[in-house]
This record gives C-alpha cells, structure tokens and sequence, in this order.
C-alpha cells in the first residue's frame, strides 16, 4: 500500500510539474483532469471515501467541464489555433 | 562686487542658489508639488491629440520588452526574485515538516478526546452512520453552513459577471452553437441512456449520505454533471422546458432558507439548552439522523442547481 | 532538521504540491493556468490536511455493526475539513474562470501584464 | 471659565458665520448696503472678543484653570490664564481690532471681503485659545488651528503667488509643528503631566536617566517652534508670506501670529525648566542660531527694494531679538524679550499698517518709488518714522527700553563670548534697522531738488485708516515712556503667577 | 442565559439569510431589506455592547448542541460587539452615502444581486468578529473575499475586472497561506477552536517540541492574513480595485473589508497564539518594518497620483501601515493604538471617498485634479465633508486621526529599540500626508474664473448631504471623546486574554 501511495504521489507531482511546462492550454486542462483523478485515488488510499468521490465529481468532472467552456469561450479550443494566434499578433 | 562673471553663470553658482534660499526667494515646492495656475482648463483639441500620440510612442516604448532593457531586466528580476522566493519557501516547508509529528501513528495531538469522542458517540448523538456526514452537518454545522453561501456568493458573482440581457444573449447563442455540431446522434443516443443513471446515481449519493461515503455535495455534483450532458446532447431548447432561470432562483432560494432556518434552529435550541423536537430515528434507517438527511438533500439540489447554471452562464450568459 | 522528514512523506509532497501552485499561481502569465496552480495549491494543502487524518492500519469513519470503538477508524476532523474546502476551491475557481471570460472578450489576451499595458494606453 | 471660553468661541462661531452667511460674493446693487451690514457685524463681533478676552483678563477666573474635556485619559484640554498669557493675549486684543479696522477700507475693492473676514475671526478666537492654553497638548491643538486659519488670510487674493505663499507657510508651520510634536510625545514620557509649570515639569529620575536624550528633544522643539518665529534655517516663508497677504493681514502675521512662536518657545523653556539647559549646547546652538538670524534678517533687509518684503525681513530679524533674549535665559534679558514682544508687536503692526495705507493710495510697492510720500502723506508718514524710531531703539520710544534690557541681561549672563559678542550684533543689527527704515522718511519727506513738486496731491487716508495707525504708534511710545509698569509689570510675569 | 446573548448569533443568520432573501427580490425591496438589516443588527450590536459593559464578561454560545471542543461556538466581548456596531454603521453610511450613485454605475438588472452581496459581506465581517473557531474564520474569509471581488467588479469597466483579477489572485495566495499555517496549526495542536488551541500552545512552547513548526505556522497565518488586507509589498491590486469600482464599494472595502482580516488577525494574536507568545517571536519585528515601509511608500505613491479617488486609495496603503507598524511595537498600547486606528481609519477613509464622489460629480465626472478646481464651491457639503476628513488624515487636533497618532506616538516611547524609528517615520508620514491632503483641499477652493459646470445645491441631495454630516460626526467625536472608546478597546482586549 505505501509503494503504491509513493508511486501515486510520484505521479501528481509529475503532473504539477508538466501543467506548468506545458504549452497548450487543452493540454495542460487534460494533465490537471488526471491530476484531479489521481488525487481521488490517493484518497482512497487514504481511507477518506467522501473526498475521493467529491473529488472526483467535482475535480475532475466539474472543474475540467468548467475550463473547458472557458477554453471554448476564449477560442482556444480550435484545430487552426497556432495560426490564429500568429494572426492576433500580426494585426 | 566684482563682475568676473556673467549673470547667467552666476545662476549657475552654489552662492547663488544659497542666497536665493537665504532670502527665501526660491521656492521649493515650484515643479514638485503639483500646482498649476488657476486657469479654467481649456481642451486644445490638436494639442491633446498630439499628447496623445506623443504618450502612445512613450507608452510603446515603455511597455515593449524587447527593446526596453530595464523592463525586460526588471522581468527577469522579478522572475528570479519569485523563483527563490518559492525554493525558500519549499525548504521552509520541508523543514517545518520534518518537524512535524509523524504520519500515520496513533500518539499525534490530532487524535485527542475531540476524535474520540466523534467516533464513540458520534452514531448516538447525530444518528448518522457516516460519522464525517454527522460531524460536518451537526458537530460543525457552522462551518457547512458557511460553506454552502460560499458556493451562493460564488454564484451570485459569476451572474453578475456573466448575465446578459437579452439580445445580447441571442448573439451569444448564436456564436456559442458556431463550432459544435448540432443533434448529434451518438452522443444523443448515449446521454438518453447514461442521464438516467447518472442523475439516478446521484440521488443515490445524496439520500445515502448519512449512511455511507457521499452527501449532499458530491451528490449534487453528479446531478449537475448529468444536467450538463443533457444539455449538450439535448440543445438549451430541451432544457428549457424545465430549467429556467425561474426554477433555478426559487429552488435555491427554498433550499437555502431551509437550510438556514433548520440550522438556526437547531443552533438556538443547542445554545439555550432547549430541547429540540427533531428525532434522530434509528441509525442505519433512510430515514434517521435528524435533520442531516433533509440538509443533504438541501444541499444537493442547491449544487446540482449552481453546476448547471454555472455551466449556462458560461455558456451563453443566461438559462 | 527534524528526524520526522520521511516518515511525513505525503506531507512533503504536499508541501512540494504547494509551492508549484503557489510559483505557477505568481509567475505564470496566462490567467487559465494560474487558475490551475491555484487548484493544485488548494488540493495540495487537503492531501496535507488527508494525511493528518490517516491512521495506519484503520478504515474509513464509517460506523460498520455498531463497532464504536476509537481503535477502529480513522480520524474523521480532516475529511470534514476538507470536503468544506473543497467546495470553496470550485466556487473560487468558478468566479476566476468567469472572470477570465470578461477580460478575454474585453481585451481579447489572457496576459495580465498586456492587459495592464493595454489600460494604461487607454489612459483611464 | 465663561469668559475665556466666551473669548475663544464667540469669535470661532461669529466668522463661521460670516463664512456662510456671505457665501457669495457681494455684487450686483445691494453691494454696498450688503456691505455695510458685513462691516458693522465684523466690527461688532471684535469688539465683543475683545471685551471678552479683557474680561477673562480682569477677572482673574482663570487663575485656577479649568478643564473643558479629556482628550484621552492623562491630556485633557486645559486652559489657564497666566501671566505671560495675559501679556500676549493683551497684544491680540490691542493689534487684532485695530488691524481690523484698518482693513474696512483697505479691503473696500476686494472680491470675497466676507471670506477675509471670516478668517480672521477665526484666527483671533484661536489666537485667544493659544494664549489662555494651559498645558503643553491644548496649546499644540490651537497651534495648529491657528496655522490653519491664518493661511487662507495669506491666500486671500488667490494669485498664484498667494496659493504657493500659503502653501509654502502651511509646509513650514507644519513641519515645525511636527517638529515639535515630535517632542511633546518624549515629554509626555518624562512629565508627570503636560502642564504648565513654573520652574519645569521634568522629573528628577528622567532628567538623570535621558538627559542627553531629553536635550535633543529640547533642541528639536526649539527648532520647531521656532519655525513659526522663522528662526534662522526655517525663515524662507516670512518673506514669502508677508508680500503677498494683504497688509492688515501681514501686520496680524508680523506682530502678534509669529508671537505665537515666541510664546511657544516660552512655553517649552517652561516644560524643561531654565535650570536644566543652561550651560549646556543646546543653549549654545540655540544663541548662535538666534544671532544669525538677527544679523542676517537686518542685512537682507537692508538690500531689499520691495517695502513690505523688507518690512519681512525685518520682522525676522526682530523676532530673533526676543528668541536671543529667551535663549540667553537670565531674568534681565527675559525681561527685555517680552517687552520687546509688546513693543515690536505694536511697532511691526503700525509699520505694516502705514505700509498698507501707502500702497493703498499709491499703488507704488518699492521704496525707491515713494520719493516724497511725506508730502502727499504727511500724517501716514510721521507715524511711520516715530514706529521705525522705536524699532531702532531711540531712548522715548518702547524698542530702546527692551533693547537696553536685553543687552543688559547679556552682559550679565556671564556665558563666554556670546555675552559680549551679543549686544555688538544687536547693536549692529540696529544700526542696519536704522538703514532700511529711515530711508523712507529722508525719501518722503526730502525728495530732492529734481521732485516734480506740481503733480503733487493730497493723498492722505480716510480716518478709518489713519486712526488705528495713529492709536498703535502712540502706543510703541507709550511703552517706552512708562518703562517702569511696563518691566514691574513684567518682572511679575516672570516670578509670579 | 440571557437573551441578549442570542444577538450575535442572530445578527450573524439575519444578515445571511437576508442574502438568500434578496436573491428574490426586486431591486427596491433589496434595498430596504438591506437597509433594514444593517439598522437591525446595528441596534443588537449597541444593546449587547451596553449588556457586555454591564456585565463585564464575556461569553461564549455554542452554535449546535455541543460544548467547547467539538462544536462550533461564537464568542463575544466588548471589543467585539464594539466592533460589529460601527461596521454596521460605516456600512449603512457608507450605503446611504453612494446610493444615488448606484443606478449610473451598475446596470438596473442587478441591483438585487448588489444587495446580497453587500449581506453576505456583512454576515462574513460579523462572522469574523464573533467567531471562535479558526476553520470557521477561514470559511468566511472566503466568504469576505468572494463577495469583496464582487462588489469591486459590479460595475463593469475594464479597469474593475482587471484590478478583480489581480485582488482575486493576491488574496488566495493570502488564503492559501493562512489555510496552510491553520493545517500546521492544527496538526500540533488537534484543536480548532481558538481557547482550546491556546491552551495547547501553552504547552507546546512550555515543553519545547514542535516549537519550530508552531512558529512557522503563525508565521504562515500572519503572512497570509497580510497579503490580504494589502500590506505594503502586496498592495498592487488596491488603487485600482479602489480607484474604480462604485462608491460605496470603495467605501466599504477601504473601511471594512481589510479591518475585517486585521481584526481576525488580533484574534489570533490574542486569542490563538497567546500575546506574549506572539511578541517573543520575530515575526513583530518583519510587522513593523513592513508597515513602516507602508506608510513611507504608500504616502509617496500618493502624492505622485493625479487621480483623486486612487490617490485616496494609496493614502489608506500608508494607513494599513500605520495598524502593522502598532502590531508592531510589540506592546498592548501599540495594540490598543492599531485598534484605534482601525476605528478612525474606518471613519475617516470612508467619509473620504464618499466626498470625493460629490466633487467629481459636479466636476463633469472627471477625477483628474486639474477638473477638480473649485469644486468645493459647486457642492459645498462635499467639499466641507473632505476638507474634514483631510483634515483628520493629516493629524490635526479635534478629529479622530490626530488621536490615532497620539497613541502610536505613546505606545512608541514606551518601546527602546523601536521608539526612534517608529516616530521618526511617523513623522515623515505625516508630513506627506498633510503634502498630498492639502494640495487637495487647496485644489478643490482655488477660485475659478467662471462656472464650468453647474453647482448643485442642498435640495438636490439631502440624503447624500445628511449622511456626510454624520460621518463628520464620526469623526469629531471619535477625535473629541476618544476616553471612552479607548478604555472601551482596552476592556475588550483584556477580555480577549
């Protein structure tokens, strides 16, 4: 049980780290997502059930479906989106 | 007095300025203070136009990185500043933690007579079988309570930044539904079959939650989450018939009130020591714990109500 | 130094957790993932408050055939602690992202120091 | 108790009214009745704060003191009527009605009379306040007031000139203030209380303790009054301040709110006790602060054309006359220093006065333009040359009598070098007084054989303004004339309550 | 029990619940219910301030069924009570104050929303100041945070939503920290509620384990609970988010919303951490020296503003200085000090910017100085109620700032290593601020040459006016008769022990 928690608290700071570095917003909202779910687990671990499922309705459903409109919002979300941002910045 | 120099160099001179300060002629506060004649301001429509364009270039070169160096020197300073700021705080941490009592052993303070006696007695004196259920909605009640106006405020804010009036809401839907294809069959076809169980799931979670792990919001979490997939198979059309604003304002507002006038009551008959009506039920029932189960539903239909009308704010900035 | 380090791993971690949410939270530009190292920074501290909790060896506060004896379970303060904080961490991250939303379609960049710069350009 | 307080509110509350009731400017065809009835309220509402303040003086209710309310639990606000309060309260009450009389013409063409006059009220009740304070905190909270009420007077014409000449008197007062507060806050620490009292508050214990301390803050309180006083470093805003304010109100500022300072310092030497700075630096430093700036004052005023700004600089150099007598802390020269305040107080304001009066007629600011006033001005220019006589110090008039005292009190003080060397600069200084002052008169009164006699007229002012000059110049003699009451009188002062 | 005790925790769920009623309402009922509320729980706040000083005691209520260590519990005293009574009433003024403001700035539709989070504000403020339970305090400093962002960026220009942005991300760094340090805290202690904490703090520092962590985790909290009411380095959100959102919520933010996370921060010093334990540590030392940096550089920022209403905001930087400066100094005068401060800074910063909107108003909206000229003329209630309240800013006698600083004056003597440095910059701050304050008022009565905009008279604003007569009141008596408010603070922080 303890290796898999060390392997479980591995992984989120992997993910903390790798939301920080990452360069496209979608990428770094999916790597938060699995942040989110690897949390709920570690919870689980953690013998707080009531928390690992909040956290998994609300972190990784909620938030993620949240950031996600925002993204759509703010045209993020879109296959031609390098291009567009050049173009913002060419204007 | 000799005129070995001309006047104009004298004004130069230490003596001169001394003297000025001797008689107190010079005045200190000329171009420091701000103190401009009392002319009515008159507006020069060119010359502000010129300013303008003049602060524009300023303004440009100020705020442009690559050519300005002590901006870009003083980015890099503030970056480093905060980097270090954050490694110190790191060891601080660290060592403070290494301080700490250790992890996972009985002997901490934490589990003190508090911990013991929400364990030992907690099923008797809230009647809920989840004893973080009976300590979060009648030990600490308080607390809860505050939290679910945190959830309130929140909302209440993402309206006033999000609502719209109503043109500007039929643009939004307009340019909302731009991107995404609309009636799509696979995702209508899976939505009618997992919002059931979804939403079902998530009463499940609600009205067990004084028994097992879950409550009110994580319950009404899921719900918000089935609503949501609803709404995106199904269009705001669908939804509507049943969800409007209207709905959203009064469910909350009743659940709200509920919430609030049974805990106050709850809050005044403890501090009077006064008996309180309310029956714990027999533990392990559905219907038992007081007034935990009704607070939990509360609760989750508050959540359930906010996910979604978070989600159509963000959306199209209305229901 | 205390000798307590690694037996206090999660809460290493989570102090780990902490100060990458607080550094992404200060230094990066972009609002969308200051808002997610704010929610790293909310959810490390609950792992921190989770593993406060944590007995070895014990279950869940989950009152199983009426055993009501301490030895049993767990601790279950922190659980109730953090299940309120989690709540507030959602509402907060709700109103950021909406706010993120009004300064996108009013300034159309999600970079505060430009956002500032375009203010005071507008002079007001 | 009601008189004093009557003496300090009655005015406070009469220019607030005024404030409002004229709020905007007299214009249109009732101008001049409207005006009327503003001069006769002013001119009733001195009256009465003189009789006030005289009626606090004679009946002696003060004595005991009293305290109006607690500001926090050990500082209340206290009055009390002592004797060097009595004397300086006594030269309010002569300068500021008269002064103010003196302005119901000179202000005839100004716009916002009623503002003026407003303030002025205001500043007497202040003024009044100051003088019946009795303990150290009371006097700083009117202090400050009456910073804050005499600044509009110097901003009355609302020029440029006059904005930053108030603002640059509203900085200097200010910091000083500050200065000065800065150590009332030790004192509060090493007093039993903050009150008055005859030979220094300190206590026993603080004196051994902080001495050295106790000396800076002194120092520093010095300094900082002694803005107000404008002692050496901090003079600028005097001359500053004075040529921009409309005469009547320079005459106030010159001889009776830059008193304020002097009494100030009075009150500081009192809270610390003579006995504890003689002998030591900081009375050192003080002397030889107060002697520049008696020589200095005197030199530039020599050099100044303009006649007000010169009248500035005069009014410097004379106040360090006092502070010097103040500083060499000996009863002869005490004794001088508050007769010199009476005596330059009257003289300052008749100078300042018959300068109004000919800038009034004449329009003509410098002196080198006023050749043969004295010939279309007689009157205006006698009280002038008598007023600048007692200024120099000649023996009938008030000047010679505190000189005198002050130079004895000097030669008495056994201080080396500065007992010597101070009566040679005093003597210096009235010399140069001499030079700036007479000219006028030898100008006026013999403008030379080129004097287009043909273009002269008659020119005198109206008895409203020739009538206070008169009263106040008589008075500079009178006090030398009756030298004895006046240093008996004084000399009670000093050693009994 | 007495009833009475039931009045916090009813003041605490009316104005919660009124929150979920206003969600109902139209705008104008919102508005009364408001109203109503805040008059209701101010009326409770006086009664039970009357009973506490009856009784002298204060006392606990438990919030459920259970006693101290397992329930939640609220706990009053003096100061408490004392303290929610004038948030109330800098509230409904504050309200009053900008009411006929509120339609241009916010769009009809959500006023209703304006009014609950005005409530929900209330209630968290109440909440803070009651509590006794250091999770509950976090929650409803989530609350006072959420609902602070809402009220600055209800009126929607670019600049609010910004500056929303940037107090959004300051304060949850501050929550996060405080968060942090509470876990920390808890972790050694076991305890939430703030007696039972102390009582194990005692022992930790009596025992000597876990005293580094202790010190870390206050360390923690005290930081956090900085960044929030924007202390010096972390004050970059402040003039914005002040400077441009609606009157009252500039108002009510400037004046209530930070006291309310200094408040909670002396709870803690007070009521967690124990006083004495507190003052060993060197955490007042990082205080001081932040507050006075506060006070220098929030006074310069100040004056260099050409903006009247972020000039404000910058002047209550310096000001939040002042309070840490007093946490400072290590002393139960500076503490007594602060809390005064708290109260007099509420008053004055408020009357401020409520005066300030006046000027504007009748300046064609614009805040630029240079618009500004003569405004005082235009709305003469506005520009008396600024004057009053630059006036109690700078520190003259009479008005609520000057005693404030009369305290930290006397609280700095008492203290060796800290009193020089403490007044000297008290000093210079408030030379800067009389610089800034002045250059105002001066502005706002400089003459202007013709009317430019229409003045507006009495009739046509006679809540407006009322309310800033009442907030002069404020001032005055807070400057006046600050005995018994002072003795007030002073039972109430013994209580707290």
């Amino acid at each position: 049980m303890t290796a898999f928690q060390i392997i479980l608290m591995g992984l989120l700071i992997i993910c903390a780290v790798s939301v920080s570095f990452s360069k496209n917003l979608l990428n770094s909202i999916l790597i938060y997502m699995s942040f989110s779910l690897v949390m709920s687990m570690l919870w689980i671990c953690l013998e707080s059930p009531d928390l690992a499922i909040t956290e998994a309705a609300v972190g990784a459903g909620i938030t993620s479906v949240l950031f996600f409109v925002t993204l759509k919002k703010i045209h993020a979300i879109d296959a031609s989106e390098p291009e567009k941002e050049e173009e913002k910045e060419n204007e | 007095m000799s005129r070995k120099k001309t006047a104009e160099e004298y004004q130069k001179t230490f003596a001169f300025r001394f003297f000025r300060w001797l008689s107190g002629e010079k005045d200190p506060y000329i171009g420091k203070v701000e103190m401009q004649p009392q002319k009515e301001y008159q507006p020069d429509q060119e010359a502000a136009l010129r300013h303008e364009k003049e602060h524009d270039a300023i303004m440009d070169k100020v705020y442009d990185t690559e050519h300005n160096k002590w901006l870009y020197r003083f980015h890099r300073l503030y970056q480093a500043t905060s980097i270090l700021f954050c490694l110190f705080l790191i060891a601080l941490l660290l060592v403070t933690i290494s301080y700490l009592p250790p992890n996972g052993t009985v002997t901490r303070p934490v589990n003190n007579e508090v911990a013991e006696r929400y364990i030992e007695k907690g099923l008797e004196e809230t009647g809920a079988v989840n004893i973080v259920a009976g300590m979060i909605l009648d030990y600490r009640a308080f607390d809860t309570l505050g939290e679910s106006h945190v959830l309130f405020v929140a909302t209440i804010t993402v309206l006033i930044l999000l609502r719209l009036n109503k043109t500007e809401k039929d643009e939004a839907e307009v340019s909302d539904r731009r991107f995404e294809p609309k009636n799509d069959a696979i995702l209508q076809l899976v939505a009618t079959f997992l919002v059931p169980v979804i939403i079902i799931f998530g009463i499940y979670i609600i009205l067990n939650g004084h028994l097992g792990p879950g409550g009110g919001f994580s319950g009404g979490a899921v719900i918000g989450a089935g609503l949501v997939l609803y709404l995106n198979a199904f269009g705001f059309k669908k939804t509507e018939r049943f969800f409007t604003e209207k709905t959203y304002k009064w469910v909350c507002f009743f659940s709200l009130s509920f919430y609030c006038l049974a805990k106050s009551y709850s809050f005044y008959t403890g501090a009077n020591k006064l008996h309180s009506v309310i029956p714990k039920g027999t533990p392990g029932a559905i219907l038992s714990s007081g007034l935990i189960l009704p607070l939990n539903i509360a609760v989750g239909l508050v959540v359930a109500c906010t996910i979604y009308a978070f989600y159509a704010m963000f959306r199209k900035g209305g229901f | 130094m205390g000798q307590n380090l690694f037996a206090n791993y999660g809460e290493a971690v989570s102090a780990i957790l902490f100060c990458i949410g607080f550094t992404n939270l200060l230094l990066q530009t972009n609002l969308i993932k200051k808002i997610i190292g704010l929610n790293i920074m909310d959810s490390a501290i609950y792992l921190f408050l989770a593993e406060k909790g944590y007995i070895a060896g014990r279950v869940a506060p989950i009152v199983v055939d009426n055993v009501t004896s301490t030895k049993a379970y767990i601790n279950p303060i922190p659980s109730g602690l953090v299940l309120t904080g989690i709540v507030v961490s959602v509402s907060v991250t709700a109103l950021m992202l909406s706010l993120t939303i009004r300064l996108y379609t009013r300034y159309h960049t999600l970079d505060l120091d430009e956002i500032s710069t375009q203010l005071k350009r507008e002079g007001k | 108790m009601f008189p004093i307080l009557l003496s300090i509110f009655f005015p406070i509350a009469a220019g607030v009214f005024l404030l409002i009731r004229y709020r905007t400017p007299l214009s249109g065809e009732k101008r001049n009745t409207d005006r009327k009835a503003l001069l006769l309220l002013t001119g009733c509402f001195l009256v009465i704060t003189a009789a006030f303040a005289v009626a606090a003086l004679l009946t002696g209710t003060g004595k005991d003191g009293f305290i109006l309310f607690n500001l926090t639990k050990t500082l209340p606000v206290y009055f009390r009527i002592d004797s060097v309060g009595t004397l300086f309260s006594l030269l309010a009450v002569i300068v500021l009605p008269f002064a103010g009389f003196f302005s119901f013409e000179y202000m005839k063409h100004e716009e916002r009379e009623s503002r003026y006059y407003g303030f002025y009220l205001l500043a007497f009740g202040v003024l009044n306040g100051l003088c019946f304070a009795g303990n150290l905190i009371t006097f700083y909270l009117f202090f400050e007031l009456l910073t804050l009420s005499s600044m509009p007077l110097v901003m009355h014409s609302g020029s440029k000139e006059a904005v930053m000449a108030g603002l640059k008197y509203l900085f200097y007062s200010l910091c000083g203030a500050y200065a000065a507060l800065f150590g009332i806050y030790f004192l509060y620490r090493n007093c039993d209380s903050l009150t008055f009292t005859a030979g220094g508050a300190l206590r026993a214990s603080a004196v051994a303790e902080h001495g050295g301390f106790l000396l800076v803050t002194a120092f520093v309180m010095l300094l900082g009054f002694g803005v107000k006083a404008g002692m050496f470093p901090m003079h600028a805003w005097l001359p500053t301040a004075h040529p921009v304010a409309p005469a009547p109100a320079s005459a106030v500022l010159s001889s009776v709110i830059v008193k304020a300072g002097v009494l100030a310092t009075i009150r500081v030497l009192g809270m610390f006790g003579t006995n504890f700075l003689r002998g030591t630096w900081v009375q050192t430093a003080w002397i030889i602060l107060t002697l520049i700036t008696v020589f200095m004052g005197s030199l530039l005023a020599y050099r100044e054309p303009v006649l007000k700004k010169r009248l500035a600089y005069s009014t410097v150099s004379q106040l360090s006359y006092i502070l010097f007598g103040l500083a060499v802390m000996n009863e002869t020269s005490r004794t001088g220093a508050l007769c010199h305040v009476l005596a330059h107080g009257f003289v300052k304001a008749a100078l300042f006065l018959c300068a109004g009066a000919i800038i009034y007629k004449t329009g003509k600011t410098r002196v080198g333009e006023m050749r043969g006033i004295g010939k279309e001005m007689p009157l205006t220019l006698w009280c002038w040359t008598i007023a600048s006589l007692g200024l120099i110090g000649i023996p009938p008039t008030g000047g010679f009598v505190s000189k005198w005292y002050l130079a004895l009190g000097s030669l008495k003080s056994g201080l080396p070098v500065f007992d010597v060397l101070g009566p040679v600069i005093l003597l210096l200084s009235a010399l140069l007084t001499a030079g700036y002052l007479l000219p006028l008169t030898i100008y006026g009164f013999f403008p030379g054989a080129d004097y287009d006699y043909g273009s002269l007229q008659k020119k005198e002012p109206c008895k409203l303004m020739i009538v206070p000059i008169l009263i106040l110049t008589i008075l500079s003699v009178l006090i030398g004339l009756f030298p004895d009451i006046i240093a008996s009188t004084i000399d009670m002062a000093i050693t009994g309550r | 029990m007495n009833f009475i005790c039931n009045f916090p925790f009813f003041s605490i769920l009316l104005s919660l619940f009124s929150g979920t009623i206003c969600s109902v309402l139209p705008a104008k009922a919102a508005k009364v219910v408001n109203r109503a509320v805040i008059i209701a729980v101010g009326l409770m706040s006086a009664v039970l301030l009357l009973y506490l000083l009856s009784t002298g005691e204060p006392f606990i209520y438990w919030m459920g069924h259970f006693p101290a260590p397992w329930g939640n519990e609220i706990r009053a005293g003096v100061l408490e009570a004392g303290m929610a009574l004038f948030f109330c009433m800098i509230m409904y003024l504050s309200m009053a104050g900008g009411a006929h403001k509120l339609p241009g700035e916010v769009v009809e539709s959500k006023h209703n929303l304006y009014y609950i989070l005005v409530n929900l504000l209330l209630s968290s403020l109440l909440a803070l100041v009651y509590t006794n339970d250091m999770f509950t305090a976090y929650v409803f400093v989530e609350i006072n945070t959420i609902s602070a962002c809402g009220l600055i960026m209800i009126r929607q220009v670019g600049r609010t939503i910004e500056a929303a942005v940037r107090y959004m991300i300051m304060s949850l760094l501050g929550s996060g920290l405080l968060l942090f340090g509470l876990c920390i805290m808890y972790d050694l202690t076991g305890h939430l509620l703030m007696s039972n904490i102390k009582e194990s703090v005692g022992l930790i520092m009596a025992n000597g384990e876990y005293q580094i962590p202790l010190i870390v985790s206050v360390a923690l909290m005290c930081i956090g609970l900085c960044i929030k009411s924007a202390l010096f380095p972390f004050h970059a959100w402040l003039p914005d988010a002040y400077g441009y959102s609606t009157v009252s919520s500039a108002a009510i933010l400037s004046s209530l919303v930070s006291k309310g996370y200094i408040f909670l921060l002396i709870k803690i010093i007070y009521r967690v951490i124990g006083f004495d334990i507190f003052n060993n540590t060197r955490i007042i030392d990082v205080l001081f020296v932040f507050g006075l940096m506060g006070m220098i550089f929030g006074s310069l920022s100040a004056i260099k503003e050409k903006d009247i209403r972020r000039m404000i905001a910058f002047s209550s930087v310096a000001q939040i200085g002042y309070i840490y400066m007093g946490f400072g100094m290590g002393t139960q005068a500076g503490m007594v000090a602060s809390v005064f401060h708290i109260l007099s800074h509420a008053a004055t910063k408020s009357l401020l910017f409520v005066a300030a909107i006046g000027l504007t108003d009748v300046s064609g909206g614009s805040r630029k100085f240079i618009d500004l000229t003569g405004a005082a003329y235009r709305n003469k209630w506005a520009g008396v109620a600024f004057t009053a309240g630059s006036l109690s800013m700078v520190g003259v006698p009479l008005f609520s700032g000057f005693i404030s600083k009369l305290l930290f004056a006397q609280a700095a003597v008492q203290v060796e290593g800290k009193m020089l440095a403490s007044l000297i910059v008290l000093g210079i701050s408030t030379v800067l601020n009389a610089i800034y304050f002045m250059k105002t008022v001066l502005r706002i009565y400089a003459t202007t040459d013709e009317a430019a905009y229409t003045g507006i008279t009495f009739r046509d604003m006679k809540a407006y006016a009322v309310t800033l007569v009442f907030f002069i009141l404020l001032n005055v008596i807070l400057g006046v008769s600050s005995q018994p408010v002072v003795n007030m603070i002073e039972q109430g922080l013994a209580m707290f022990a």
